[in-house]
């Protein structure tokens, strides 16, 4: 288990190095003056051509590329991503104020479509062909097949301009402190978000689990006297488990990419947000950032995700 | 059951001729029906002048915003262009990026996978990982990290749908050529000392073709999908060209999202069916082309 | 031409090692040692039986002597009319040219045809790329081929899907036969098949045999097919042969603790002939790493000390006037010292 | 004819299979009686029916099959149990699984689940069947490891099955089908998967248990070199039909099926076959879709005649020796 997540780990570390070169390379490649996102826009302002040429030998702006890609990576390890181009605000801070919104929609978007798209796929595979299975089939194929946005216009439509159930947009309100007073803001958005992944769960778990029942341990285990729930359950469910979990990490890219939509439609001051800003603004620098942020995101859940598939697998954790 | 036990008494049953996947394929109703689906969209937008005789981008100030009618069957937008007309053609657009950039995927993924996965060695090791860095990316950020630095146009589209899809194709013709070189019959074109291109594209690529299949619609879908995305967010095709998400793009302003729904929920429910049959298609072939499911 | 008593195949020191890689970085730890130096000599026109337990290196000595795994060592020295040559040193070209001599059928007879190509699909590149380059001769050579097997001409024309296994087998035969090979490796040639088919095959290889006068190593883990089909047979165990010996010697005979064990391990479709089994305790050890010594000392009833540190040779002994090879240091005792050593024996054969 | 010590009737069974849209007549016509301490044979080629007669008895068939026709009889100390009557995975069948009657199957690496330790898998058979405590269980499980030969069974115990190797798991699975000591033991092709060697050790357990408990086995083997080693009765099956059942000196030594009798003569014998040239059977077996009409060995029959275009019945031998051949008299007559 130890070497098997150190592994993992050590496979981490290279991909994360290869992907922050070409964000640099990016970088490098954007038209303008590097000094600008790497000094803040006050400093800039009063800056005479004398000294800002000065200020570039400095900032090593002049060394040959290794160097300044090496310089920069040890500057973003130390939390300096340099400033907005647009705002002047250090990108640091606009990750940050920005992060706890999406990690709220996020994870509440994964967790209810992980457990419904779950249970419902297995019950599905355990009804194989009855109305109830045909039925979520075909709910689960509109469900991917919908565009997310679509899916978020109708809604924002129904259940607040018309019966006015939720509110439209926005994460909070003068006056809401707690997570209760913000609770219907994130409800919308985070059924549109989980949508799609409820979907793929579901149909995946289904095809999961019809594969786990058809396994000669099923018949094994029926053939020792157990109970079908037991059966289902602990032979069938458990080990159809861990492809599921596998899925779920392969489609947590999905879910990531999905917030930038739905935080635009329901205006969630989230970092999809500012995302599809900054590519609107060709605010390039910050474009890249957060491009970065979200791979290291990806790349950091889907080690999690492995971890948690050797804990359920003893073929991989005992290797 | 006693119905077959039946029929197969008769001797009924006996003489069931042609390919069995094709059979299989059109005894799924859904995928039948899909491939309807399809057929009417994609022949209503290829000869979208002989449906409706209206130019989508003629401005008619005089009719603006006016509900569905006889005159206008999807009602007219903000500029008095007549909607069904601009939907017809905006599918030209948005199934052509789909299909050409899961197409382009496919090419590109295919080629190096089968020679890749067949090989082995260390052109597969660099593209695997090549491949893996790809996916890292949430699609749509990459996407539209590209678009950023390359500019919107249509050709860029495909473009980097091209570069942001190939890796999942890659990754899945590789794994199918892996177990395929694992047949006998690899083998024994190897013992006749066949060239390495010759036995993976001609002998070995023709049995990975099913999945293949499969997953060029699937990502079909998804890359329509994902340009109607792009689009609404006004950040894919260049707004002065009609396509299915350009005409959702209106729906952004609150008013006519609230008063004017003829303009965009018809376009949402095309979009939404088409995805849809193409997912049943791409289901009812991976059913008919699935070996495991054959008896 | 050949003598009968020519050596078409000297396998000397054949090494095929498999690496295997474990921890941190998947550095290579060990190797799968599946062929651990092999020697033995295949000669004109017999049938070399190759008999073993799963994982005993059997069908990797067979790949082995095609290059069809990266051998990591020994010589394969093939008698090409007269001129010997060691297939691994071979250019490109010439390991082309002598892949036409060597063929190989293969055990499973539902994944050696390609489902997506007819029989002509299937069998006509190989000679394309060995030059018969009229469509019209591919097309005779190929039905000639099938008549050989005794299935119908025309059949060329039909996808795999549309015969039973046997049949499909047959075609692997057809097609390992298609550029008049000398040696012919089968590889589990009946072991998927039912009993029922198995002797159709098995007999129609016997036929093919004298028809076209060729050389097969039959490599197989069932010792009564090995026993129908073989002039001499070869016992392995763990990547190495424990004994070699004409067919009936090795029946009568059995040197080797291990042959014994597994000649007394068969079961015999005859009521009334219940032997005494020899039940050996425990399994094959891993061939990453075998045991010290004799590899087959922790399982054997008669291990002494120095079998746990001395690599048993195969040695040459002579029972009744006929050659018998056996790896074991208690050969010695039943049968006399050995007539000569394995290297002597090597060494009179690479002579004459 | 029931004897006092015959444990299970198998009487005229008839399975058909509904997949793909077609029916496939799987089992047409299964008889024979299993004995308490002996071990009876269901020999045959692959689709000939015997795993499928062996998993009706156990109400273990897949779905879309059925048991058509015939009954399946477990004469237990409580009196008959009709089990062919009885819900598939009913109450009443699930006390007799494990407990009276215990499976084993060919591959043990995909019979046992990969995701629980062996000892999980043991103890789930007390779960239902006994009302041990936890560790009770636990202890009879190491012992059951034990009497299986399995070294090290405190640590083996919570080891997973891949950890195994190929005889060890099929001992492990012999242990969890023992535990509640069965009556009846079914084993599907139990040593196809494995080595000679290791062959010889899975038989010589199973000799021993049957001993020691008076267990009636019912072994499925394709391999007539088992039969000839381990049964004291025979059931030759082909295309679904049971041609000929009788103990197993009559059968191998008479062979009064032409099936029978042609197949001993195909399959090479150790030690002798390089005196005696094999004679294989012609055509191959036919497609269960497209059955021969009648005698189901009619096409491949050297004795075939018209009346082999109808159904053969059962005509009896010798004692407890029958045959479904018209011509089982020139047959023997023949040999």
């Amino acid at each position: 288990m130890l070497t098997y997540t150190l592994r993992k780990l050590l496979m981490l570390i290279p991909m994360l190095l290869v992907i922050t070169f070409l964000i640099y390379v990016g970088l490098e490649l954007t038209p303008g003056d590097a000094v600008s996102y790497m000094v803040g826009p006050d400093a800039l302002a009063n800056m005479s051509q004398e000294k800002l040429n000065e200020l570039r030998e400095a900032l090593g702006l002049n060394d040959p590329f290794i160097v300044r890609y090496l310089r920069w990576l040890g500057r973003a390890l130390r939390g300096d991503f340099g400033y907005s181009l647009t705002s002047g605000v250090p990108i640091k801070d606009i990750v940050f104020s920005r992060l706890p919104a999406t990690l709220e929609l996020s994870v509440a978007a994964l967790l209810f479509s992980t457990l419904l798209g779950s249970i419902l796929g297995m019950a599905s595979a355990l009804k194989k062909g009855s109305i109830m299975d045909v039925s979520l089939t075909v709910a689960g194929m509109i469900g991917v097949s919908i565009p997310q946005f679509f899916f978020a216009l109708v809604s924002i439509l129904i259940f607040s301009f018309k019966l006015g159930w939720l509110p439209s947009g926005g994460r909070t309100m003068p006056g809401y402190t707690t997570f209760l007073d913000r609770l219907p803001h994130l409800i919308l958005p985070a059924l549109v978000l989980g949508i799609t992944m409820t979907a793929g769960v579901m149909r995946y778990s289904r095809s999961s689990m019809l594969d786990a029942l058809s396994k000669d341990y099923i018949k094994t285990a029926r053939s020792k006297g157990l109970p079908e729930w037991r059966v289902n359950l602990l032979h069938g469910f458990r080990v159809a488990l861990t492809p599921v979990v596998v899925l779920v990490g392969f489609r947590l890219p999905m879910l990531i990419g999905g917030s930038v939509v739905v935080e635009q439609i329901f205006q969630w001051p989230g970092i999809g947000k500012e995302f599809v800003a900054a590519v609107r603004g060709q605010n390039l620098p910050l474009v890249m950032m957060i491009a970065l942020f979200t791979v290291t995101a990806v790349l950091v859940a889907s080690f999690l995700v492995d971890l948690i598939t050797a804990l359920l697998d003893p073929r991989i954790r005992l290797e | 059951m006693d119905r077959l036990k039946m029929l197969e008494k008769e001797g009924l049953l006996k003489s069931r001729q042609g390919s069995r996947a094709v059979g299989k394929f059109l005894q799924n109703k859904l995928a039948v029906l899909g491939l309807m689906v399809f057929a009417v969209i994609l022949l209503a937008s290829v000869f979208a002048p002989l449906i409706t005789k209206y130019d989508p981008a003629m401005i008619d100030l005089r009719s603006r915003l006016s509900p569905p009618s006889w005159q206008h069957l999807f009602g007219t937008d903000k500029l008095g262009r007549d909607v069904f007309a601009r939907v017809l053609y905006g599918g030209r657009i948005s199934i052509l990026v789909g299909f050409g950039g899961a197409l382009g995927a496919a090419l590109v993924g295919v080629s190096l996978g089968t020679y890749a996965g067949y090989k082995g060695g260390w052109l597969d090791r660099i593209l695997l990982r090549v491949s893996e860095i790809f996916m890292a990316f949430p699609q749509i950020i990459l996407v539209l990290l590209l678009v950023s630095i390359l500019g919107q146009s249509l050709w860029n589209l495909l473009v980097i749908f091209t570069i942001t899809g190939w890796g999942s194709v890659y990754r899945m013709t590789r794994s199918q050529m892996l177990s395929i070189r694992e047949e006998e019959y690899v083998q024994a074109l190897k013992a006749f000392g066949l060239s390495d291109a010759l036995i993976a594209y001609k002998h070995m690529l023709p049995n990975a073709l099913g999945p293949i299949m499969v997953n060029l619609t699937l990502s079909t879908a998804m890359f329509i999908l994902e340009e109607t995305a792009l689009s609404f967010l006004g950040l894919g095709v260049p707004l002065h060209i009609p396509t299915w998400g350009n005409i959702l793009n209106a729906a952004q302003d609150l008013t006519i999202l609230q008063e004017a729904w003829w303009i965009w929920v018809p376009v949402g429910i095309v979009i939404s069916a088409f995805v849809l049959s193409i997912n049943f298609i791409g289901d009812g072939l991976r059913d008919a082309v699935d070996p495991t499911q054959q008896g | 031409m050949h003598k009968n008593s020519e050596v078409l195949l000297k396998i000397r020191n054949a090494q095929t090692y498999f690496p295997v890689q474990k921890g941190l970085l998947k550095r290579t730890v060990g190797h799968v040692r599946a062929v651990d130096k092999v020697s033995l000599n295949v000669y004109w026109g017999e049938t070399l039986g190759l008999v073993g337990e799963s994982g005993c290196g059997k069908t990797t000595l067979g790949k082995s002597i095609l290059q069809l795994v990266p051998v990591t060592g020994g010589e394969f020295i093939y008698n090409f009319d007269g001129e010997e040559k060691d297939l691994r040193k071979l250019s490109k070209e010439e390991m082309m040219q002598a892949r036409k001599r060597l063929q190989i059928v293969f055990q499973d007879p539902y994944s050696s045809l390609n489902p997506s190509f007819t029989i002509f699909g299937s069998l006509q590149d190989p000679l394309k790329k060995f030059g018969v380059k009229s469509k019209e001769e591919r097309k005779r050579i190929i039905g000639d081929l099938l008549e050989a097997v005794n299935l119908h001409r025309d059949y060329m024309y039909r996808y795999p899907h549309e015969f039973s296994g046997g049949q499909r087998q047959r075609i692997g035969i057809a097609r390992a036969l298609s550029l008049q090979p000398e040696l012919v490796i089968c590889d589990e040639a009946v072991s998927a098949l039912d009993v029922s088919i198995q002797a159709q095959v098995l007999n129609l290889l016997l036929e093919l045999k004298e028809k076209h006068q060729l050389t097969y190593i039959f490599i197989s883990h069932d010792l009564s097919v090995v026993e129908y089909m073989s002039d001499r047979i070869a016992v392995m165990y763990l990547g190495k042969i424990v004994e070699l010996a004409q067919a009936e010697d090795l029946f009568a005979n059995a040197l080797h603790p291990y042959t014994q064990a597994l000649l007394s391990a068969i079961p015999v479709a005859e009521v009334g002939r219940k032997r005494k089994r020899i039940v050996l305790e425990g399994n094959v050890p891993s061939p990453v790493n075998p045991p010290p010594g004799c590899a087959f000392h922790p399982r054997c009833p008669y291990a002494m000390e120095v079998c746990k540190s001395r690599v048993p040779e195969l040695k040459t002994y002579v029972l009744d006037g006929k050659e018998h090879q056996v790896a074991c240091h208690l050969a010695a005792d039943k049968v006399g010292a050995p007539a000569k050593s394995r290297q002597a024996e090597v060494d009179s054969n690479a002579t004459n | 004819m029931v004897y006092v010590d015959t444990i299970l009737t198998v009487d005229n069974l008839h399975i058909n299979f509904y997949t793909n849209n077609r029916c496939n007549e799987a089992v047409r016509g299964v008889s024979f009686q299993l004995k308490k301490g002996r071990t009876l044979c269901l020999v045959g080629e692959s689709g000939c029916g015997k795993s499928v007669t062996a998993s009706s008895i156990m109400r273990l068939l897949p779905p879309l099959s059925r048991i058509e026709e015939g009954r399946i009889i477990y004469h237990s100390e409580q009196g008959d149990i009709h089990l062919h009557e009885l819900a598939a995975n009913g109450p009443e069948i699930r006390s007799i699984r494990g407990a009276e009657i215990a499976m084993i199957f060919q591959d043990p690496m995909t019979a046992l689940n990969p995701v629980y330790t062996v000892g999980f898998q043991i103890r789930e058979a007390f779960l239902y069947h006994t009302k041990m405590a936890k560790a009770a269980m636990q202890q009879k499980a190491i012992e059951l490891l034990r009497s299986m030969r399995i070294p090290a069974p405190e640590q083996r115990v919570n080891e997973y099955i891949h950890q195994y190797s190929g005889g060890m798991r099929q001992r492990a699975m012999i242990a969890m089908a023992m535990s509640c000591n069965p009556k009846i033991l079914i084993a599907d092709e139990p040593t196809t998967a494995l080595d000679v060697t290791v062959q010889a050790q899975i038989f010589d357990l199973m000799n021993d248990l049957q001993k020691k408990h008076n267990a009636a086995i019912l072994l499925i083997t394709h391999d007539m070199g088992v039969v000839a080693e381990l049964a004291h009765d025979v059931v030759v099956m082909y295309m679904g039909v049971a041609v000929e059942n009788g103990p197993v000196e009559e059968v191998l030594t008479k062979p009064a099926h032409p099936y029978t009798s042609a197949l001993l003569k195909s399959i090479p014998v150790l030690g002798q076959s390089r005196s005696k040239k094999l004679e294989p059977i012609r055509g191959s077996t036919p497609d269960p879709y497209n059955r021969p009409q009648g005698c189901q060995f009619r096409p491949r029959c050297d004795f075939a005649t018209e009346k082999c275009l109808q159904e053969p019945e059962a005509c009896s031998v010798g004692e407890n020796h029958t045959v479904k051949c018209w011509h089982w008299e020139k047959v023997l007559a023949n040999a």
